[in-house]
């Protein structure tokens, strides 16, 4: 049962993790790009983490996933957040593609 | 027993921590001094111990060997921490008026007493990746020592010097990979003997030939020494005095090591090109000298050609011909160091260390003209100074091993090199100061004259010691020669009687 | 010599300068303690084991060639220590001067007394830097100075190959000992290395001695202080390789290469010399180039082993040495008093400086041959010498003929010139007698070139019989020396000699000048000297700029070809090829976290924007990181995230400072990038060729049962790190620490800012 | 094959070519914060790499490396995010100061 | 680095930081971690602090400068690996204490070796936090 | 395995060396963490590699179950990295500090240390 349980929880976690990649390639600018990046990807990771809790069930490994996920909770977001202020002092347009200011 | 090799290794890593700790005041530069007064105790004790019983080997941590890592002391290493000591010594006396407090407070005495540290390592480790470590010790060290003061042109030649020594050491680190990956040891006894039972012995010389490289780099070999003359120059004068005395010389110890205990197969493949990058640094080192007119790069390009006499000494392979690389090695760091030190003493009384800016110094400074002559003519092989007996015993290995070539150009290279030695005596020390200055030793503040010229003094002394009684000095480099050449002794006492 | 005489005048150098004077008394009458000993055909001996390792002993042996050289030397040490006390009276550096000059005297005494190879070539050297220190004297000029480094890199390069000769001999003989190597002259000259010996040798005892081609040193070395010339250029350095030659003579002569190069080169340079000597207007360069004609003479008779040679080689010897070191004394009382040596001024000196004046006749008279001076017994011996020589004695006996007459004429020129006739022009100096100390010298000499004329006795028992014995090796040997042999060959060659002689003299002036034009349009060795130099610094700045150019890309550059070359060299010379690789084991992923990282280095290397190229690194250190984990190194694995981070966060700081990659022009060239393939093909080659050698585990098996029962460590890596090689770890955090107080000293010392 | 090591084979395809997508994009760019993004990404999927290979292995070891590049990889982001927001307002000052 | 986001996140995830360090060194002799992990770990929880902070605030925060830390790091390392001198064994023989030992554990273990892991997670930590700041400083 | 791996180390290898060679000294050091990644990988897989399998010993155990990872190399590597980690910093710190006293990243232009002839730096 935990198996099964597992199974779906790592797949799922694979798919948003592939998600993210679609997303990051396929969106249109830089904003977008990054929420499938860091919220997909979070998720992604995040599940995958909870399928591994699942799978080995040992209570100490359980609570190293759960850390895990508490640290990509409170790191990814920051990330982001950083990533944000960087694009709006770069003037970043929305939607529209733009050479790179390099 | 295993702490006769260990506290000449510790002594100066507890001496930089220390004077780092207490760099801000008085205290650092004499912890300096006592520490490594205090190692030149420990390797002498060293030495008297490796005298006494042979070669010595110690398992560090209690591992035995091959597992752990094992300090070893031939006749060779013991004489090389000897000689490391009495460097380190002699330049710190030195530092203590040649370093500002700037520079001490940005720890210059903790990155000297470090790279003496890495030196002793690399002398006396057994283990193929402890050298490594050591090797970056070293190296890491010299970095810092070499850009301490941050003028345009130490940045500019740390450039060179750093970029040119990283490609060795990533070259150096893959070659231990690999090698491990033929013999599953790091032990370099323990490599010594399980090479020759591989198959594919093609392979160990190609190996062979990757260390040559790496450790080419290190000891400023033909052509791979492009960093040294665009380094040595710049940094402050007790530095390069232990650069140019002691740096290359662990790369070339390092050939020594390797290609008599490990890579002593295939000598005929080796050992030729060994030879001839011998003869070729030779000669481009002393022409590159004579190109040019600034004493401390002549004195550089004189590291180069004379690591080309060391080289060919271990190329020749012969029992003579190792002596005279032992001789040479112990010779040339004391006088290499010595030469340096007086170019500071130079500079601080003449003005420049270039020759056209420069002169009078016969005239004015005649204690300092003696303080030049001794190592500048033994470098130039004049008897009866050290110089003479380390080119004589390699001519004459030469000679009787019938390489004609090598012993022409060791004799022609010695020629010009006398050129460029009284190149400097006669436009520094003869020529009338072009500025009409009578450069004089009390311009330097009485309180530090002392400390330029007594390692000076001693070092000086040192060489007329080796040249006038040499007797002692070459039957120890017999006996160092026979354990490099016969390497069995080493090997029992690395691995145990059994192996 | 451009000295105050007034400020020097009556000042002498108060009892320091008379230490060498007695040193050099006391070494003379030793020796003449000795001379009943040798003459009676024994030897001294003294050894001592220097380098026993080597083969080395510092050992010395008094025979009568040592003897006469030893008496030579110190004699005359003595007469010139005495004389330079005056001479360079208040002079600077005098001190110096006189502890230089009685080490050369020491070292040269050492050279000759020496029984050892080495030994003999230690002090050998010994007399070249003596000599340099004195010849650079005058060291404030540019002609000193040049003097002095021409003597030294031609004797210096003689004497290594002379030392390679001396080791090639000792070797071959078995023994550096030169009594033991005189007392096989057979097996020597049969042995194949016996012509590279020879000529090693010669080489060194030409220089030296200054034969042709390698004489142009000797003249220019008279830039020194006449002391210094009357010592080095008669009697004593320049007769070192003579004195070799002759010491050698039993074990190497008597072969025909010995015999033509010796005689060849003696007598070319005997002529050219004495044809030179005529030209000069300087006394001091005209008498070193009759030292030069001597020099020759001396070598053309070594060539030969007959008794009359030998004898007239011992005479001639003696003979030279006494009269020149006379004559170059007196020119310097001429120079000291007069404040020139030009020939061409100087007159009518004789009546202010009767005894100089006395002296030099006496000198000059012996120089030019007349009898009854030892000179002439000289000269009866060599033309009975030349005329004793095996093959073309008629060509050889011209030349000795030719040289002798013009040192006749040249001993006219220093001898009659400064001090007869008339003064046409002004003096620099109102001349006068010189004190003492400095006729004493010059006069001695001279006289005892009549004694021995008259009284030729003692002299043949005392030194030219023991001599021609160590050269021939019977004390019976040596001919006799006498006034009067009745008229033979060489008496009515001696009186061609006069005449030829006298008319030389006469014509001199305008011989000169024909002479002059002669020699303009040959070639001029000392010239040739200079372009040497030039040539040589020309091509050490040539071939050091081409290997040392000073830009950082050539020498990455060079280090990589040399890298690839040797490694790939071998590869091929020791057919060290892998074979084929196996790739049946490789899975999926390992293909993917291959993909990932080629794809990040080869974007790394190919992009031109900061950002990308730091993120490329970024992927290739998240690749290898996974490589970390997928073949199980969790602790790496780790390390090289937490390092790869931090990379990333220096290099983000750092790159706000640095400015954009490809600011104009491309970085880059083709051949960048086949050199890159070759070394990365090189380095896969060996790698795989490494892989296919079975590995040997036992190191890890150790570890792996010891970590946890002997170490108390689960984590194998951990343990191994801190406790089965703990001293790596410690060397890896001083490396460590050592970068981080190097990076921070480097930021800080050309910042404003202080230390926090 | 159990269902275990199927979904397991899938899920590692699917990060993989997360990765490889991400890669892409790093390599597109086109601007600077999108090559952040990229790698960030990257960083992120690794962790989830980490828990297949520990699911794989079965040896919790691999969480470790998961635990601290959740915790120390945001890291490069923050610091890469801020050269791009400095190497701006520098620009803008070089400007200014050229104008000036 | 005027971000309220950064700043307060970093309040939490450098304390976070050191613990997890802290716990990455002890356990290092058994599980993954150690000193070298360890360091890295503990020091980018201050070079977190001086990106969010500036250099100032983090080096207030640390109060001793990083190259002392480091060098003293060096220095505990060293005495850790002389100890064994006191007990006459070879330089950085391990010398093991074992607190409590009981019937099926050896007890509390206390160790030069682990001295030896802190000496190396202060080096790590000193060093990386001193060339950050001073680079820090530069821009 | 161990093959690919070797090919990889190869194009590691060729792009670091393609970096160093470079006149801009910035893509020396992008070449020097490739090169460095690449003898640690050199390492790594010269003691030949193991899939799945820490060198950890489970509690209770004296000695690792079953084949594991070979823990030798690995630890040789963890001291590699951080070594080359302290060589990097140094390195990139001084082409900082190149650049703010020199003025260029370009190496051909850095001229103080070995003037040309001329004395033009």
């Amino acid at each position: 049962m935990t198996d099964i349980i597992a199974s779906v929880l790592i797949l799922m976690g694979s798919i948003m993790t592939f998600a993210a990649g679609v997303g990051i390639l396929r969106l249109p600018d830089l904003f977008t790009r990054m929420h499938a990046a860091t919220k997909v990807g979070t998720l992604g990771s995040g599940l995958t983490m909870a399928g591994a809790a699942v799978y080995f069930g040992d209570p100490g490994i359980v609570l190293r996933c759960i850390l895990i996920i508490g640290f990509l909770l409170l790191t990814a977001p920051i990330g982001a957040h950083m990533i944000g202020r960087a694009a709006l002092s770069l003037k970043i347009p929305v939607w529209k593609p733009k050479d790179d200011p390099e | 027993m295993s702490w006769y090799l260990t506290v000449p290794l510790v002594l100066p890593f507890l001496t930089a921590v220390f004077a780092f700790l207490t760099r801000f005041g008085p205290a650092g530069r004499w912890i300096s001094v006592i520490g490594n007064v205090a190692m030149l105790l420990a390797a002498s004790m060293l030495m008297a111990k490796v005298l006494d019983q042979g070669v010595i080997a110690g398992q560090m941590g209690g591992w035995a060997a091959p597992f752990g890592i094992t300090l070893v002391a031939d006749y060779l290493s013991a004489v090389m921490v000897v000689i490391t000591a009495i460097t380190a010594l002699a330049v710190s006396v030195y530092a203590l008026g040649d370093i500002n407090d700037r520079k001490e407070h940005l720890g210059y005495h903790a990155l000297f007493n470090v790279l003496i540290g890495g030196v002793a390592g690399s002398f006396l480790t057994g283990d193929l990746f402890n050298l490594y470590v050591w090797f970056e010790v070293m190296l890491i060290s010299s970095f810092g020592l070499l850009v301490l003061g941050g003028t345009k042109e130490q940045v500019d030649g740390g450039v060179r010097y750093v970029t040119l020594n990283l490609i060795s050491t990533i070259l150096f680190l893959s070659g231990i990979g690999l090698l491990y990956g033929m013999t599953g040891t790091l032990n370099m006894a323990d490599i010594a003997r399980s090479l020759p039972e591989l198959e594919n012995q093609g392979l160990v010389t190609v190996i062979a030939v990757m260390f040559m490289v790496a450790f080419g780099v290190k000891a400023a070999v033909f052509p791979l020494f492009f960093w040294l003359p665009a380094s040595y120059h710049t940094p402050a004068f007790a530095v390069s005095a232990v650069f140019a005395g002691l740096l290359t010389k662990v790369g070339v110890y390092a050939l020594i090591r390797m290609f008599t205990l490990v890579f002593n197969a295939d000598t005929d493949f080796t050992h030729t090109i060994l030879l001839w990058v011998a003869a070729l640094t030779m000669i481009t080192g002393v022409l590159g000298a004579a190109a040019h007119n600034d004493i401390r790069k002549i004195l550089s390009f004189h590291i180069v050609s004379q690591i080309g006499y060391m080289i060919m000494g271990l190329a020749l392979l012969t029992p003579l011909a190792m002596v005279g690389a032992v001789f040479y090695l112990v010779h040339h760091i004391i006088v290499k160091a010595n030469l340096l030190l007086i170019t500071g003493v130079i500079e601080r009384t003449a003005g420049s260390t270039e020759l056209a800016k420069i002169g009078g110094l016969y005239k004015t400074a005649p204690l300092l003209a003696v303080l030049f002559f001794i190592p500048a003519f033994s470098l130039a092989g004049f008897p009866p100074l050290s110089g003479f007996w380390a080119k004589y015993v390699l001519v004459s290995a030469a000679l009787e091993d019938n390489a004609w070539v090598i012993a022409a150009v060791a004799l022609l290279v010695g020629l010009l090199t006398i050129f460029s030695m009284t190149k400097i005596w006669a436009e520094a020390f003869w020529k009338p100061h072009p500025e009409g200055v009578d450069p004089v030793l009390e311009a330097i503040d009485p309180a530090r004259r002392w400390a330029f010229l007594l390692p000076i003094a001693a070092l000086a002394m040192l060489t007329l010691v080796i040249g006038f009684f040499p007797q002692t000095f070459v039957a120890f480099a017999e006996m160092a020669a026979a354990q490099l050449l016969d390497p069995s002794d080493y090997m029992a006492a690395v691995l145990g009687e059994g192996a | 010599m451009a000295r105050n005489i007034e400020t020097s005048e009556n000042r002498d150098n108060g009892l320091i300068g008379l230490i060498p004077v007695a040193l050099s008394a006391a070494l003379f009458a030793w020796l003449i303690t000795q001379a009943n000993t040798i003459a009676e055909g024994g030897a001294i001996r003294y050894v001592w084991d220097w380098v026993p390792s080597l083969g080395i002993s510092m050992s010395f042996m008094l025979d009568g060639l040592s003897l006469t050289f030893a008496l030579l030397i110190s004699g005359i040490g003595a007469m010139v220590f005495l004389y330079s006390r005056t001479y360079l009276a208040g002079q600077e550096h005098f001190n110096r001067f006189m502890f230089f000059l009685t080490s050369f005297m020491l070292a040269m005494l050492g050279l000759i007394l020496a029984d050892n190879l080495i030994t003999l070539f230690v002090f050998w050297e010994l007399t070249t830097i003596t000599s340099y220190l004195l010849i650079g004297f005058a060291h404030a000029t540019e002609k000193g100075r040049r003097s002095a480094l021409q003597a030294l890199f031609v004797t210096g390069a003689g004497a290594l190959a002379l030392l390679a000769g001396f080791i090639l001999l000792g070797t071959t003989m078995g023994s550096f000992e030169l009594s033991e190597i005189l007392a096989n002259g057979d097996a020597l000259r049969n042995h194949e290395l016996y012509v590279p010996i020879l000529i090693l040798i010669l080489a060194g005892a030409f220089t030296k001695s200054a034969q042709f081609p390698f004489h142009f040193w000797l003249p220019n070395a008279m830039a020194a202080p006449t002391p210094v010339s009357a010592f080095l250029h008669s009697a004593t350095m320049v007769k070192a390789g003579i004195y070799l030659m002759a010491r050698l003579h039993p074990a190497m002569s008597g072969t025909d290469i010995w015999f033509w190069t010796l005689t060849v080169a003696g007598a070319f340079t005997a002529v050219f010399a004495s044809v030179l000597a005529l030209r000069q207007i300087d006394l001091k360069q005209s008498l070193a180039y009759t030292t030069l004609m001597a020099l020759g003479t001396l070598t053309l008779f070594l060539g030969q082993d007959s008794a009359y040679a030998m004898t007239a080689f011992a005479t001639f010897l003696i003979v030279h040495s006494l009269y020149k070191a006379s004559l170059f004394l007196v020119v310097g009382c001429v120079d000291y008093s007069a404040g020139t040596r030009n020939a061409d001024i100087l007159g009518g000196l004789g009546r202010i400086m009767p005894v100089s004046a006395l002296a030099a006749a006496l000198a000059a008279l012996s120089m030019a041959g007349f009898p009854p001076f030892l000179g002439f017994i000289g000269k009866e011996l060599q033309y009975a010498g030349i005329l004793a020589i095996g093959s073309q004695p008629f060509v050889f006996t011209v030349a000795l003929l030719l040289s002798n007459a013009l040192m006749f004429a040249v001993a006219g020129i220093v001898a009659l010139r400064p001090f007869w006739g008339r003064r046409e022009v002004e003096l620099p100096r109102s001349p006068k007698e010189v004190p003492w100390t400095m006729l004493l010298g010059p006069v001695v000499l001279a006289c005892l070139g009549v004694f021995f004329g008259i009284h030729p006795d003692p002299l043949q028992f005392a030194l030219v019989d023991p001599l021609v014995a160590s050269l021939l090796g019977s004390i019976d040997e040596a001919k006799e020396l006498k006034l009067w042999a009745g008229v033979n060959m060489p008496l009515i060659l001696s009186i061609v000699t006069v005449t030829l002689g006298a008319a030389l003299y006469i014509g001199h002036r305008g011989l000169r000048a024909w002479l002059g034009r002669v020699v303009a349009a040959a070639p001029n060795f000392d010239r040739g000297w200079d372009r040497f130099l030039a040539g040589l610094k020309g091509f050490a700045a040539w071939q050091t700029r081409i290997i040392q150019p000073g830009i950082l890309r050539v020498y990455i550059g060079v280090t990589f070809a040399t890298a690839l070359v040797a490694i790939g060299g071998t590869i091929i010379a020791r057919n060290a090829w892998p074979g084929l690789p196996d790739f049946q084991d490789v899975t999926w992923p390992i293909i993917a976290i291959s993909l990932l990282i080629s794809v990040g280095a080869i974007m790394a290397a190919l992009t031109s924007s900061r950002v990308a190229a730091m993120a490329a690194l970024g992927v290739v250190g998240i690749g290898v990181a996974m490589v970390f984990i997928v073949f199980s190194a969790p602790d790496v694995a780790i390390t090289q995230l937490l390092v790869e981070t931090l990379v990333v966060v220096l290099v983000a700081v750092a790159l706000l400072r640095l400015p954009l990659l490809d600011q104009g022009g491309r970085d880059h060239r083709p051949a960048d990038a086949v050199l890159a393939l070759g070394v990365g093909g090189v380095f896969t080659l060996v790698l795989l060729a490494v892989l296919e050698t079975p590995i040997d585990l036992r190191l890890t098996e150790y570890f792996e049962v010891t970590s946890w029962p002997e170490a108390f460590g689960r984590n194998i890596v951990n343990v191994i790190l801190v406790d089965f090689r703990a001293l790596d770890t410690f060397g890896e955090i001083a490396v460590v620490v050592i970068a981080a107080l190097s990076a921070y000293a480097l930021l800080r010392t050309t910042s404003e800012r202080k230390d926090p | 094959m159990s269902l275990a090591l199927i979904t397991l084979i899938m899920s590692l395809a699917l990060v993989f070519l997360g990765v490889g997508l991400a890669v892409l994009r790093l390599i597109l760019g086109p601007t600077m914060p999108d090559r952040v993004v990229a790698l960030d990404k990257m960083t992120v999927s690794i962790v989830a790499f980490c828990g297949l290979a520990a699911i794989w292995s079965g040896d919790v070891a691999f969480l470790d490396v998961a635990l601290v590049l959740a915790l120390v990889g945001f890291l490069a982001t923050v610091a890469l995010a801020r050269f791009a927001e400095r190497a701006v307002i520098r620009r803008q000052q070089a400007e200014e100061a050229k104008n000036d | 680095m005027n971000s309220i986001i950064l700043r307060v996140g970093t309040r939490y995830l450098a304390g976070i930081l050191v613990l997890f360090s802290l716990y990455m060194l002890i356990r290092g002799h058994n599980e993954p971690g150690g000193g070298f992990i360890g360091g890295l770990i503990g020091s980018t929880s201050f070079v977190l602090y001086a990106i969010a902070c500036g250099t100032a605030e983090a080096r207030a925060a640390l109060k001793i400068m990083p190259q002392n830390i480091a060098v003293a790091g060096l220095g505990i390392a060293l005495l850790a690996g002389i100890a064994a001198a006191l007990f006459g064994d070879a330089l950085f023989t391990g010398q093991w204490l074992f607190l409590n030992p009981t019937e099926d554990s050896k007890g509390l273990p206390i160790s030069t070796v682990l001295i030896f892991d802190i000496g190396v997670y202060l080096v790590v930590f000193g060093s990386i936090l001193s060339i950050v700041f001073a680079m820090e400083e530069e821009i | 395995m161990e093959a690919l791996l070797a090919l990889t180390i190869g194009v590691l290898v060729a792009t670091a060396v393609y970096l160093m060679l470079a006149r801009n000294i910035l893509r020396f050091i992008f070449g020097l963490v490739l090169f460095s990644n690449a003898a640690n990988l050199t390492i790594f897989v010269s003691g030949r590699v193991t899939v799945g399998a820490p060198p950890l010993i489970p509690v209770g155990a004296d000695a690792p179950v079953g084949d594991v990872a070979n823990a030798l190399p690995q630890a040789l590597v963890l001291t590699a990295i951080v070594i080359g980690f302290g060589l990097f910093a140094f390195a990139l710190v001084l082409m900082f500090r190149a650049y703010s006293s020199l003025g260029t990243l370009y190496s051909d232009e850095m001229r103080v240390a070995e003037p040309r002839e001329g004395g033009k730096t």
